[in-house]
């Protein structure tokens, strides 16, 4: 099934652990990933699931993740180059794009979460 | 061994100042003190040997030697006509500086991390100021203390404790009892698991319910509807009361007040109702600030330009205006026509379309570690780790500059040797 | 009467800087005058003669003068930047900080403006057949007052921040705005045809008139009860009474 | 290097030279008696020559500054000039970037400015503006009213160890005097609360102002630092503070000055010579501070003029710039510093039509003008609180013509006649007072009159040659003429070198910081500093070993000793 949501991006512990050392699978595990709470995930699939999380701006594929903070409807993916692939480019005048508030869409997917090498190799 | 006390942690915002470092043969052995992350940063993995160049980005990069990417880092920017120099959080105001010089030099536009960061806080200090005080006035006084859309828990481990819960201080001899802690944010963070208080609201709600909050604060609670943002007025009502029975008051916020909708009007307002909370009682207000030196960066940035970011040389005098001369207004608009990334990672923390952009023009890394920027990158030019390596200043969160000292011997250069030689090139190629 | 006229010699990518395309720049001179003065592409200081093609036809004083530019000056900034008097008559897009502190003459644009349009007007008349970005009719950072005087009219639509700090002056959109209209406005009056969303937040003096819909109202406006503004039938709210409440807020 | 001014029609106050044509010799960035035929000659033909400027009070560099900067991008924009060859870009009117700061000051032929206050654990960020301030030599004064060990000892009525805490204070912010704001209101700030006087007692200290001023006084003179005890007064702002102000100027009465110069100087007089009861009733009371200062030794002050237009008013009077900031629904920050100050910087504009602000504005005039002796009354305009320095020039010929002031007091609402003295003063100061109040009064007050504001052999080879000619000028009618000379000087020469020629900068070296080594005896540190780290461990946010300044932020001090131990000179 296709979930709707509104997407979030931010810091986490391991994302900051592992911050200079993004080629690294530390990196990609704390990073490429998207929280959503046990309710909606299981409407997904298991933990460590892979999803795709596309938006008017790009999409992603990324693990899916369990976080019971989070209210229904709202996802979580850490900031860096996973989440900053669908995230909002515009900076509304101020300079600043749209790393929260990002109306997504969230399938199971059976493609493979990109490397970083990789992830960023599309936009060359 | 040797064995380095009240050393500074070069990663958040918190710098904490009490870090004890073992170090052998030039290798740091053991770190203490510090938070998970801070250690990490500070014992270091493996880095970029030496510079690389490439022509081709899909193409990989080629070993050279420093002068030659220098040289070509310097032609890069010479021959620029809307040059780019993005980063500097992880670097000291002594470079930051060194930048602003050579931003000068190429009429580039020079713009830090903030503006993903809290750039617009900045926007929002110049609509109503920043009511605030040092890290040091709310360990001794505060009384009530709120986080929004802040998580230290994760992004600011010791804050907590040093600073704003746990710490005890002069008039708090408790600590964490003696203190009220306000949690408010659109999920229930680890942050909020600890606080007396979580209000959740909804996401990109913030503006209205600061909004609300003011004017119950102002009297005029017959206005509000019933409900805002997700929070009853009856929450409301009750939150105002408690931040007014405050005898010290600290609201510590974070992204999400800058990243949301409305962005830095969300920071205007909540500075708006920290100082109209001083007519009630003692209130201030600190951004969560990210890097350990990007506050940094604004307070050189200001000193040497009057603007603290996004300064667009163009025409030999600062001109600001984010939103038209910030990084990613550039780079979305496909303006720019080369960029220099120092000290910071815009591969990973630009939105993909900047990225993209990046991919397509000319691009200098000057950086100790290889990164998604490295992977859009002509030239590479690998640096010491400032706060490791290297000495210099650094402002914390609160605007106290405080001085790194070298851990270990570096074996790359510093970030100023390399901007030096930049510069000195880049007059040679223009012929100054 | 003077006519010039102004085409893009090729396509501009980085943004030009042409605060001298004015009524008040360009009266009474020759073509080559005008073609020789100050441009800037990005840092590469230049002339408009390199960027565009001018032709100018006549003589005449600011007043007397026109100024038509037909192409895609997308990547123009500051066209009329502080004029006084004159016309200019754009077929195209253009960049941001179109009039911007222009305190006479007419601008015209048949395309979209981009952010800053009509930034601290003092007085004329802009009209935008497009749409229009952010912060249209706003003010500068850190400054109190933005547009104070003038008329801007849009007849498609306006990005947020529109009318910021505005302290006199009019401006209507045809179409929709973005969020935050009217914010911190201390006077002048605003008009918005189509749908908005938080619209006069701060505002402690003017007016503002929605005759579409609100998506969310801020939470600082009193209702006042109905009122007929031409004929038509409003609620009336006022405030923001955190500032005081003197502002005015119509809402269809 | 050597330099020869010839024909200098010559103000010198110090070494009593008033018009004459002297030359001048400067030999290795210092005035000498003689220099030889090889000097490089500027010949002055005719044309007024004074010592450098020198400026005892102005806002010009570290936190409470930068502030004023990221909050004003509305200023920066005005006063922008492109870098050149050899200037940096500048930007800003109010508070002008650190390029802006040394080149205009230079350009109005001052060489040395004192930065007014900083507080010792942001010291750090002062010497970093300091450091990038091209041309002119600096220092600052470091407060110390409302620090914790400052109330505990005055408290405790141990001046040893006072006496130790403040040199170690200068020592730990490289400070060059002790500066004291609102005494004990900024630790009441802590609480957002204030004190109304000088006998309020600070909760949980136990001491009152008139404590803490006594006190700093006597160990200021203890300690035999070259400037006085620096004190904003408390109740700035409020009318009827000078009643406050007097009382407190009684207070040196009870401390001799350890050497030849006050013992007390209380700053930016217009914000506390106020009448009246409230904002309606606001008069200015300077003639009463005047008339004080005409009838007592040991006491200087500054004017603190308020020029009309844009001001950013920046002070460490915490509790005054809330106040402030509703008064003028105004941008506000505010910015304690933990157990030390606080901070506030509030944007705001003199109107010609507000009656409190040309009451403040005459005040500043009234108080040199009915001053007998130029000596107690330095030129300032409390920069950026009162006004920009940039406009010292038009409060030289303010001050030089009763004419300009008459016409300036005709744009002013008619009520102003009766709420100061004003009108009726007919007094204009000449080159030579003019010289004092900017060169040697300010030198004397800051105990640098050795080496500064005079051009006598032995003194920096600061000097600065003014488009004016003394005898052939009537200052009192060609007020515009004055005030466009002063405003741009046709040579500054910094250490003998030209660093301005016809307005222009033609040289940028970097001047020296001054900053004051204090000895004490080991044995009272040694107690004191058991207090200090005892406030480390518990009450501050860093820690002591990264408390002081580095020796890597001052690139070009300058020393001065003091110390109640004779010091051996190396």
């Amino acid at each position: 099934m296709t979930l709707k949501v509104n997407l979030i991006t931010g810091r986490t512990i391991n994302q900051g652990v592992t911050i200079e050392n993004k080629t690294s699978s530390d990196y990609q595990e704390a990073t490429a990933c998207c929280e959503l709470n046990s309710k909606e995930a299981g409407l997904l699939g298991k933990p460590g699931s892979n999803i795709k999380v596309k938006t008017k701006h790009g999409e992603v594929v990324v693990k899916l993740k369990e976080n019971n903070g989070n209210p229904d409807g709202l996802a979580f993916i850490p900031m860096g180059p996973w989440a900053n692939a669908v995230v909002d480019p515009d900076t509304k005048g101020c300079g600043m794009p749209g790393f929260k508030g990002i109306p997504a869409q969230i399938d199971a997917t059976s493609e493979k979460v990109l490397l970083m090498k990789e992830l960023i190799a599309r936009y060359k | 061994m040797t064995v380095i006390t009240d050393a500074l942690c070069p990663f958040c915002g918190c710098m904490c100042d009490d870090i004890t470092v073992a170090v052998e043969n030039n290798k740091i052995t053991e770190v203490k003190h510090a938070c998970k992350i801070g250690a990490a940063k500070i014992m270091g993995h493996h880095r970029i040997k030496a510079p690389m160049m490439r022509t081709d980005k899909k193409g990989d990069f080629k070993e050279v030697s420093y002068d030659e990417a220098i040289e070509a880092a310097a032609k890069i920017l010479a021959d620029s006509k809307r040059p780019l120099m993005y980063g500097w959080a992880s670097a000291f105001c002594e470079v930051h500086k060194k930048g602003i010089f050579l931003a000068e030099e190429v009429g580039a536009i020079i713009d830090n991390t903030a503006t993903v960061c809290h750039g617009p806080s900045t926007l929002a200090v110049h609509e109503k100021g920043l009511p605030s005080a040092t890290l040091g006035q709310v360990k001794n006084r505060a009384d009530v203390v709120v986080f929004w859309g802040s998580n230290p828990v994760h992004a600011h481990p010791r804050h907590m404790g040093r600073y704003s819960v746990f710490a005890k201080g002069f008039f708090n001899e408790k600590g964490r009892k003696g203190r009220k802690v306000i949690v408010v944010d659109v999920r229930k963070t680890e942050t909020a698991g600890m606080a007396d208080e979580y209000i959740q609201v909804e996401q990109g709600s913030d503006y209205l319910i600061i909004s609300a909050l003011r004017a119950i604060l102002a009297g005029q609670a017959a206005v509000v509807p019933d409900s805002v943002g997700g929070v009853t007025k009856e929450q409301l009502v009750k939150l105002v009361d408690t931040l007014k029975a405050a005898k010290f008051g600290a609201i510590f916020f974070g992204m999400g007040l800058t990243q949301s909708m409305s962005r830095y009007k969300n920071i205007d307002n909540a500075i708006s109702l920290t100082t109209e909370l001083n007519s009630f009682t003692k209130f201030v207000i600190t951004p969560m600030r990210g890097h350990y030196n990007v506050t940094g960066f604004g307070q050189v940035c200001a000193w040497e330009t009057g603007y603290a970011t996004a300064v667009d040389f163009a025409r030999g005098a600062p001109y600001y205006n984010p939103g038209e001369t910030a990084a990613n207004d550039v780079l979305t608009r496909k303006e720019t026509d080369a960029a220099m990334i120092i000290a910071g990672d815009a591969g990973a923390h630009f939105p993909a379309d900047s990225v993209r952009h990046l991919a397509r023009i000319p691009v200098v890394q000057i950086d100790p570690y290889w990164n998604p920027t490295t992977e859009v990158a002509n030239v590479v030019i690998p640096v010491a780790i400032c706060g490791v390596e290297v000495e210099g200043t650094a402002y914390r969160m609160d605007g106290v500059s405080l001085r790194y000292r070298k851990l270990v011997e570096p074996e790359h250069p510093t970030d100023i040797e390399i901007l030096e030689k930049i510069t000195e090139r880049v007059r040679k190629i223009r012929g100054d | 009467m003077q006519t010039v006229t102004i085409k893009p010699k090729k396509e501009i990518k980085i943004s030009v800087e042409a605060e001298n395309i004015s009524p008040d720049k360009f009266a009474g001179k020759s073509e080559k005058d005008i073609q020789s003065l100050e441009a800037y592409l990005g840092n590469h200081k230049t002339t408009l003669g390199e960027l565009f093609s001018i032709k100018v036809e006549g003589r005449g004083a600011a007043a007397d003068t026109k100024i038509v530019m037909e192409g895609n000056f997308s990547r123009v900034k500051r066209i009329g930047e502080g004029m006084s008097a004159g016309l200019i008559m754009i077929k195209g897009n253009v960049d941001m900080h179109l009039g911007t502190k222009m305190s006479g003459g007419k601008i015209t644009l048949s395309g979209n403006a981009d952010s800053w349009a009509g930034r601290e007007m003092k007085g004329g008349e802009l009209i935008i057949e497009g749409s229009a970005g952010y912060y249209l009719g706003a003010g500068y950072r850190g400054e109190t007052c933005g547009m104070r005087g003038g008329k801007i009219t849009v007849m498609g639509s306006a990005l947020d921040f529109l009318g910021e700090h505005m302290c006199g002056g009019e401006i209507i959109v045809k179409g929709n705005a973005g969020i935050l209209a009217g914010i911190s406005n201390n006077g002048g009056k605003i008009v918005i045809e189509g749908n908005t969303s938080r619209p006069g937040s701060e505002m402690a003096k003017g007016t503002i008139i929605i005759n579409g819909a609100v998506a969310e109202m801020m939470p600082v406006f009193k209702l006042e009860g109905t009122e007929a503004v031409d004929g038509v039938t409003y609620k009336k709210y006022t405030g923001d009474v955190i500032v005081g409440g003197k502002g005015v807020l119509y809402v269809k | 290097m050597e330099l020869l001014i010839k024909n200098g029609a010559v103000f010198d106050p110090k070494n009593g030279i008033a018009g004459d044509k002297t030359d001048i010799s400067i030999k290795d960035g210092k005035i000498v008696d003689k220099v030889s035929t090889k000097a490089s000659v500027i010949d002055a033909g005719g044309r007024l020559v004074m010592p450098g400027g020198v400026d005892a009070h102005s806002h010009i560099a570290g936190a409470k500054v930068n502030v004023g900067r990221i909050m004003r991008p509305e200023d920066t924009r005005s006063g922008i000039k492109p870098r050149t060859k050899l200037t940096r870009p500048c930007t800003g009117y109010t508070v002008p970037n650190v390029y802006a700061m040394g080149y205009r000051y230079a350009q109005m032929g001052y060489t040395t400015v004192f930065e007014a206050a900083q507080a010792i654990m942001k010291a750090r960020h002062t010497h970093e503006e300091l450091e990038e301030i091209p041309i002119i030599d600096k220092g600052a004064l470091t407060l110390f009213g409302s620090n914790w060990p400052t109330m505990d000892f005055v408290r405790e009525k141990d001046m040893d160890k006072l006496a130790a805490y403040v040199a170690w204070g200068l020592l730990a912010s490289r400070g060059f005097g002790v500066k004291v704001v609102n005494p004990g209101g900024g630790e009441m700030w802590g609480y957002g609360k204030n004190v109304s006087g000088l006998d309020d007692v600070v909760p949980n200290f136990d001491v009152t102002p008139r404590d803490i001023i006594i006190s700093l006084m006597k160990v200021n003179e203890m300690l035999g630092l070259p400037h006085s005890l620096h004190l904003h007064c408390n109740n700035l702002g409020k009318p009827g503070n000078y009643r406050t102000t007097l009382a407190t100027l009684e207070l040196a009465k009870q401390v001799k000055p350890s050497k030849d110069r006050q013992v007390m100087h209380v700053t930016h007089i217009a914000f506390n010579a106020m009448g009246g009861t409230n904002w309606m009733d606001f008069e200015s009371k300077a003639d009463e501070i005047a008339n004080f200062l005409n009838n007592s030794e040991n006491i200087t002050t500054d004017m603190g003029q308020v020029i009309f237009g844009s001001a950013t008013s920046m002070t460490a009077d915490g509790p005054w710039q809330y106040t402030l900031s509703k008064l003028v629904h105004g941008k506000w920050s505010n910015g304690d510093v933990e157990l030390e100050d606080a901070s506030g910087v509030v944007p705001v504009t003199y109107y010609r039509q507000a009656i409190s602000h040309a009451a403040m504005w005459a005040s500043g005039l009234e108080l040199a003008l009915l001053t007998k002796d130029p000596y107690k009354v330095l030129l300032t305009t409390d920069h950026p609180n009162g006004g920009p320095f940039v406009n010292y020039s038009e409060v030289i010929a303010l001050l030089m013509s009763s004419k300009k002031r008459q016409e300036e007091i005709k744009t002013l609402p008619p009520v102003f006649n009766e709420r100061t003295k004003l009108p009726g003063i007919n007094r204009e100061l000449d080159f030579n007072e003019i010289a004092i109040m900017t060169r040697a009064g300010s030198s004397k007050v800051l105990g640098l009159l050795e080496t500064k504001g005079h051009l006598g052999a032995g003194a920096d080879g600061d000097v600065a040659i003014y488009d004016i000619k003394p005898d052939q000028i009537d200052p009192s009618v060609e007020h515009v003429k004055i005030k466009s000379a002063f405003s741009s000087a046709a040579y500054t020469i910094k250490g003998g070198e030209v660093v301005v020629k016809d307005g222009q900068i033609t040289a940028t070296p970097m001047g020296r910081t001054f900053w004051v080594d204090a000895s004490v005896p080991g044995e009272h540190t040694e107690v004191m500093m058991k207090d200090i780290r005892n406030k480390f461990k518990n009450y501050y946010s860093i820690g002591l070993a990264n408390y002081m300044v580095q020796d890597a932020y001052l690139t070009h001090p300058k020393v001065v000793k003091a110390g109640v131990v004779p010091v051996e000179v190396s």
